[in-house]
């Protein structure tokens, strides 16, 4: 059966290896056992992904894929090309080095008998962020949302504490808000256009337009729809669930949740955007300016909540707020140079936050479990690693050249050339925020390397775990080499994009 | 003058570490004394929560605004019952009139969540499949989940359930529940030729579980149901479903042979895959709902 | 428009709905609360049945108010909000 | 305002959902801000359960032997609407189990009122 086309089943094959792994792990006794499944899964979908990349980018082509015997209208469909591939390896790759150096957080956090129920949840999550970035059908997506809405609250309250219950019942009650919103959403563009895949929705809603039928239900639609994803996606106004579910999670959960899973939800958006609203439509509706005047809000608003923290977890969970507003910020801008800059921004600050977030988790563990920056200072001596790769984030985070946010900054200036009547707006709000940036980051990098010269502190160094070192040794050397061997990515982004259209 | 320099003030204690305080919250709490920045500080959510009547009103306020804006939507939509509304084109005309040849099911719904667009109802299948472990997560006792006061309260009301006859309900369970049973069989049985399917026969078995188990124990139905019976059928039937759908999606997106008998519709055997599917289902369902009530009142199943 | 009988008992219905609906949210006691939403779901699944969706009907029937409402009762059990166990 | 009437379940189920919506944001009880939430999703089978109907034809299981694409409803928003319930009714038991453990935890229901036990505890 010569005529098989391996290289399109990848999709199709990383979705189920994900799911099929989170449906055997139950069987497994050992949470040990469940963690060399969970990172197998990772490494062969990693490697699957890269292959794919590597094909699709070559071939400057996409595809779709039926899932089953049915056509497009009547049957569910994948759609895979050079920017879904680049996602899915940045997922499994950030997802592999963060479970992979956040297992001693698992160990320790979780109780031994609910170990293997964590890991099914987190190959659930993943099976569901491939399902979100591959799909090409809005309800398989509603599904998948919700798929990874349960995965993630399972994994905030996974560690059993009361404070965890807390932040989970606050982020549960907000994303099923948000999934209740997309929800309605397709239920009217279901009946305004009768399709629900993405291709012939996009060819109903354009007719829609020209014809000037239902034109006020459509703009509602597109809110509801992107309403619903900006409050799963945590953009300004909706962040309120972010900061207490981040301080009582297990780090590792943090790390995941804040660098993968919020993006995903922007990703369908994108998506949403290039193959269903198409950009024309959006502009005409303007609800792309409305995402843009968020994400400038939330840029700056983000930074100023950061600032009046004290303590490091919620500090770095607001820091995510203002970056989620820097990626709708690109959006926004609605060039097609703005949206590169968001995807790449999506991939620098999954690669920078997953990292800040194990860090901060080791220097607070070694520093006696408290979080306050005062009780962190000198962390950085206890353990170096950690205080490198926190310093390293930092820095990232700010805008230091070399570093991987240096060129998603400088991308989004670049945009902003291009986006007639946003140029000033955007050029202020970037320098006040990465200026802000500075002002939270900074301090904390300078408490961590403050030698402490307290009498009763005898705590020496302390061993970290191979696995933990590694991890952040592969993050920064990953965030560095974003920093200086970017091009092929923007390249590989713009061409997904010119081909998403 | 004090003001400006607020910030330095707070780098320098940060830099210098403070260690003229000795305890941290000492020094927290002097930190957060001058706050120069009143007019940054925007209306947090906590501080609108806790003025209740302006919380009220600003959220009858949006729900209004909210209902308004639908209405004039809804007054935009495709009339109700109409047959030339945009949803009734040829993904439904094909649905009905090519759904029998293509799967083999009379039910066209079934055809079309088990067959058409069977990717949407793995996930779905998933989604309960999480949800249970959720809960098992959540409410299994273990070393953080723990009290003696829930340990007492369990222990006395399986005292009280010892003592009890609960006449009228071990009588009425003992003839209702294999009939409901039964009728969740014939459910999920004929789910391709009749309403119904996995999804709501299991939910229907689970209830004559939960009666038998209300009824009689759990004892009685720990004999036949324990954890590890439990985890055995959930995982396999979704394991089944798992191969089936992976099997069938395989060969139709791939264009190789694919040789499933339809059968002659109407008769219980046929419509390929969707009887065994909505087997599957219907088993991990039923456990799913037992295990929510067991995991429910005693925290284990 | 035309007024059928079975037009008029479908809006009856829907009036219902609403009134169950804001029923809920006006109720101190939360063990009414969970009994009016049982009857909600009651009405969604003869509703379903004027939709003719069987297979909704069904399954609302066995699931809204069947299933969900053992787990809101047994909830309430554990949360000693129910009259006659325990009083919190 | 005619075509309101005409399509009275579409206008029902937004009162519904912005009820349902209300009860989420409004209600402190645990229990009633998730029985809102179930309000809001049922809120949105019905509008989508609505698309499907067309009148005078009858439900989506072959009668008569009859295969013909007019004498049947949609059977696409039903397909839909069975998937939206499983989810729901398996969000809800989620919920309640996160209820109880809350309960457990602070002796309470009301969430202003365990935000500000979480709050006095993470102080201490």
């Amino acid at each position: 059966m010569e005529h098989i086309n391996w290289i399109h089943n990848i999709p199709f094959f990383s979705i189920f290896l994900a799911m099929f792994c989170g449906i055997i792990t139950p069987l497994l006794k050992k949470g040990s056992i469940a963690r060399m499944v969970h990172t197998g899964m990772l490494c062969v979908v990693f490697c699957m992904s890269v292959l794919l990349l590597l094909n699709v980018y070559q071939n400057g082509e996409s595809f779709t894929f039926m899932m089953g015997h049915f056509p497009a209208p009547w049957g569910n469909e994948l759609r895979a090309g050079p920017l879904e591939a680049l996602m899915a390896v940045t997922f499994s790759a950030v997802m592999l080095l963060t479970t992979v150096g956040g297992a001693s957080f698992i160990a320790h956090d979780v109780v031994p008998e609910k170990q293997n129920f964590y890991y099914i949840m987190l190959n659930a999550l993943f099976g569901a962020m491939l399902a979100l970035t591959y799909t090409n059908d809005i309800f398989t997506a509603y599904v998948f949302i919700e798929i990874l809405t349960i995965a993630s609250c399972a994994l905030i309250m996974a560690k059993g504490t009361a404070q965890s219950m807390v932040g989970t019942t606050h982020y549960l009650v907000i994303s099923l808000l948000g999934s209740g919103m997309i929800l309605f959403g397709v239920s009217i563009l279901y009946s305004i256009t009768g399709q629900l895949l993405f291709p012939q929705m996009k060819e109903a809603i354009i007719q829609l337009v020209a014809s000037g039928q239902y034109t006020f239900p459509l703009l509602v639609v597109t809110g509801f729809v992107f309403i619903g994803l900006a409050i799963k996606s945590a953009l300004f106004p909706f962040h309120s669930m972010l900061p207490g579910a981040y301080q009582a999670a297990v780090p590792t959960s943090s790390g995941v949740l804040s660098g993968l899973v919020l993006k995903s939800y922007i990703l369908l958006g994108i998506k949403l955007i290039y193959s269903v609203f198409s950009v024309d439509v959006m502009l005409q509706l303007k609800i792309i300016d409305i995402l843009f005047v968020f994400g400038l809000a939330g840029m700056v608003m983000g930074s100023v909540y950061a600032m009046r923290e004290t303590r490091m977890k919620r500090m770095l969970a607001y820091s995510s707020v203002a970056q989620i507003g820097y990626i709708y910020m690109g959006i926004g801008m609605a060039s097609r140079i703005g949206m590169v800059a968001a995807c790449f921004h999506i991939l620098a600050h999954a690669v920078t936050k997953s990292m800040l977030f194990l860090c901060c988790g080791q220097m607070v563990e070694d520093s006696g479990g408290k979080e306050q920056i005062y009780y962190l200072r000198g962390a950085g001596f206890r353990n170096p690693l950690a205080g490198i790769g926190f310093t390293v984030g930092a820095l990232s985070m700010v805008g230091v050249p070399l570093f991987v946010g240096f060129i998603s900054k400088l991308y989004f200036a670049t945009a902003s050339v291009y986006a007639p009547g946003k140029m000033a707006a955007v050029l202020i709000v970037l320098g006040i925020s990465m200026v802000l940036n500075a002002l939270y980051f900074l301090p904390s990098v300078i408490a961590i390397w403050t030698p402490v010269k307290k009498e009763n502190e005898t705590q020496t160094r302390i061993s970290v775990s191979p696995a933990f070192g590694v991890c952040i040794v592969a993050f920064v050397f990953l965030n560095i080499m974003l920093g200086i061997y970017y091009r092929p990515f923007i390249r590989i982004i713009e061409m997904g994009i010119i081909l998403l259209q | 003058m004090h003001k400006k320099n607020t910030f330095l003030q707070k780098l320098k204690a940060w830099v210098n570490g403070e260690d003229t305080l000795l305890h941290a919250d000492e020094y927290i709490a002097k930190r957060k004394q001058p706050q120069p920045k009143q007019w940054l500080r925007s209306p947090s959510v906590e501080k609108i929560k806790s003025n209740r009547a302006l919380y009220s009103f600003l959220c009858v306020l949006v729900a209004m605004v909210f209902i308004t804006i639908m209405m004039v939507v809804v007054s935009e939509l495709p009339t109700f019952g109409n047959a030339s509304n945009p949803g009734n084109n040829e993904v439904m005309e094909r649905y009905l009139e090519k759904g029998i040849e293509e799967t083999g099911a009379i039910n066209f719904v079934a055809g079309m969540i088990l067959d058409y667009r069977a990717f949407d109802t793995f996930g779905e299948s998933n989604v309960l499949f999480l949800a249970v472990i959720c809960v098992l997560m959540l409410l299994r006792r273990d070393s953080k989940n723990i009290s003696a006061a829930e340990e007492k309260e369990i222990a006395e009301d399986e005292a009280l359930d010892a003592v009890d006859h609960k006449s009228i309900l071990q009588v009425g369970a003992k003839y209702l529940s294999p009939v409901i049973i039964l009728y969740g069989i014939y459910v999920i049985l004929n789910g391709h030729l009749s309403p119904g399917g996995g999804f709501s026969g299991g939910s229907i078995v689970g209830g004559g579980l939960i009666l038998y188990a209300a009824a009689f124990g759990h004892q009685s139905v720990q004999r036949f149901l324990n954890f590890r019976t439990f985890t055995w059928i959930s995982v396999g039937c979704l394991l089944t479903y798992f191969a089936c759908k992976s099997y069938s999606f395989f060969t139709g997106a791939n264009h190789v042979g694919y040789t499933i008998p339809k059968g002659i519709p109407g008769h219980i055997l046929s419509a390929g895959f969707i009887l065994p599917l909505n087997i599957c289902v219907g088993l991990i369902v039923a456990c799913t709902m037992y295990g929510f009530y067991a995991l429910f009142t005693k925290g284990d199943i | 428009m035309n007024w059928e009988i079975s037009t008029i008992i479908q809006m009856l219905m829907v009036v219902f709905l609403i009134a169950c609906a804001i029923g809920v949210s006006v109720t101190k006691n939360l063990f009414i609360a969970v009994i009016i939403f049982m009857g909600y779901s009651s009405i969604m699944a003869i509703i379903w049945v004027f939709l003719q969706s069987p297979d909704l009907a069904i399954t609302e029937a066995a699931v809204g108010a069947g299933v969900s409402s053992v787990l809101f009762f047994l909830t309430l059990k554990k949360v000693h909000a129910l009259k006659g166990t325990r009083e919190g | 305002m005619t075509h309101l009437l005409i399509n009275y379940y579409e206008a029902a189920s937004v009162i519904l959902f912005g009820i349902g919506f209300m009860n989420l944001l409004l209600q402190n009880n645990l229990i009633k801000k998730f029985i809102g939430l179930n309000i809001m999703d049922t809120a949105v089978y019905l509008f989508l359960a609505a698309q499907g109907y067309i009148t005078n034809r009858v439900a989506p299981i072959l009668t008569h032997g009859i295969v013909d694409a007019d004498y049947y409803i949609n059977p696409v928003p039903a397909g839909l609407v069975l998937t939206g319930i499983v989810v729901s009714v398996s969000v809800t038991a989620f919920s309640l189990a996160l209820v109880q453990r809350l309960y457990k935890h602070y002796g309470t229901l009301n969430m202003d009122e365990i935000m500000r036990l979480s709050r006095e505890r993470e102080g201490e």
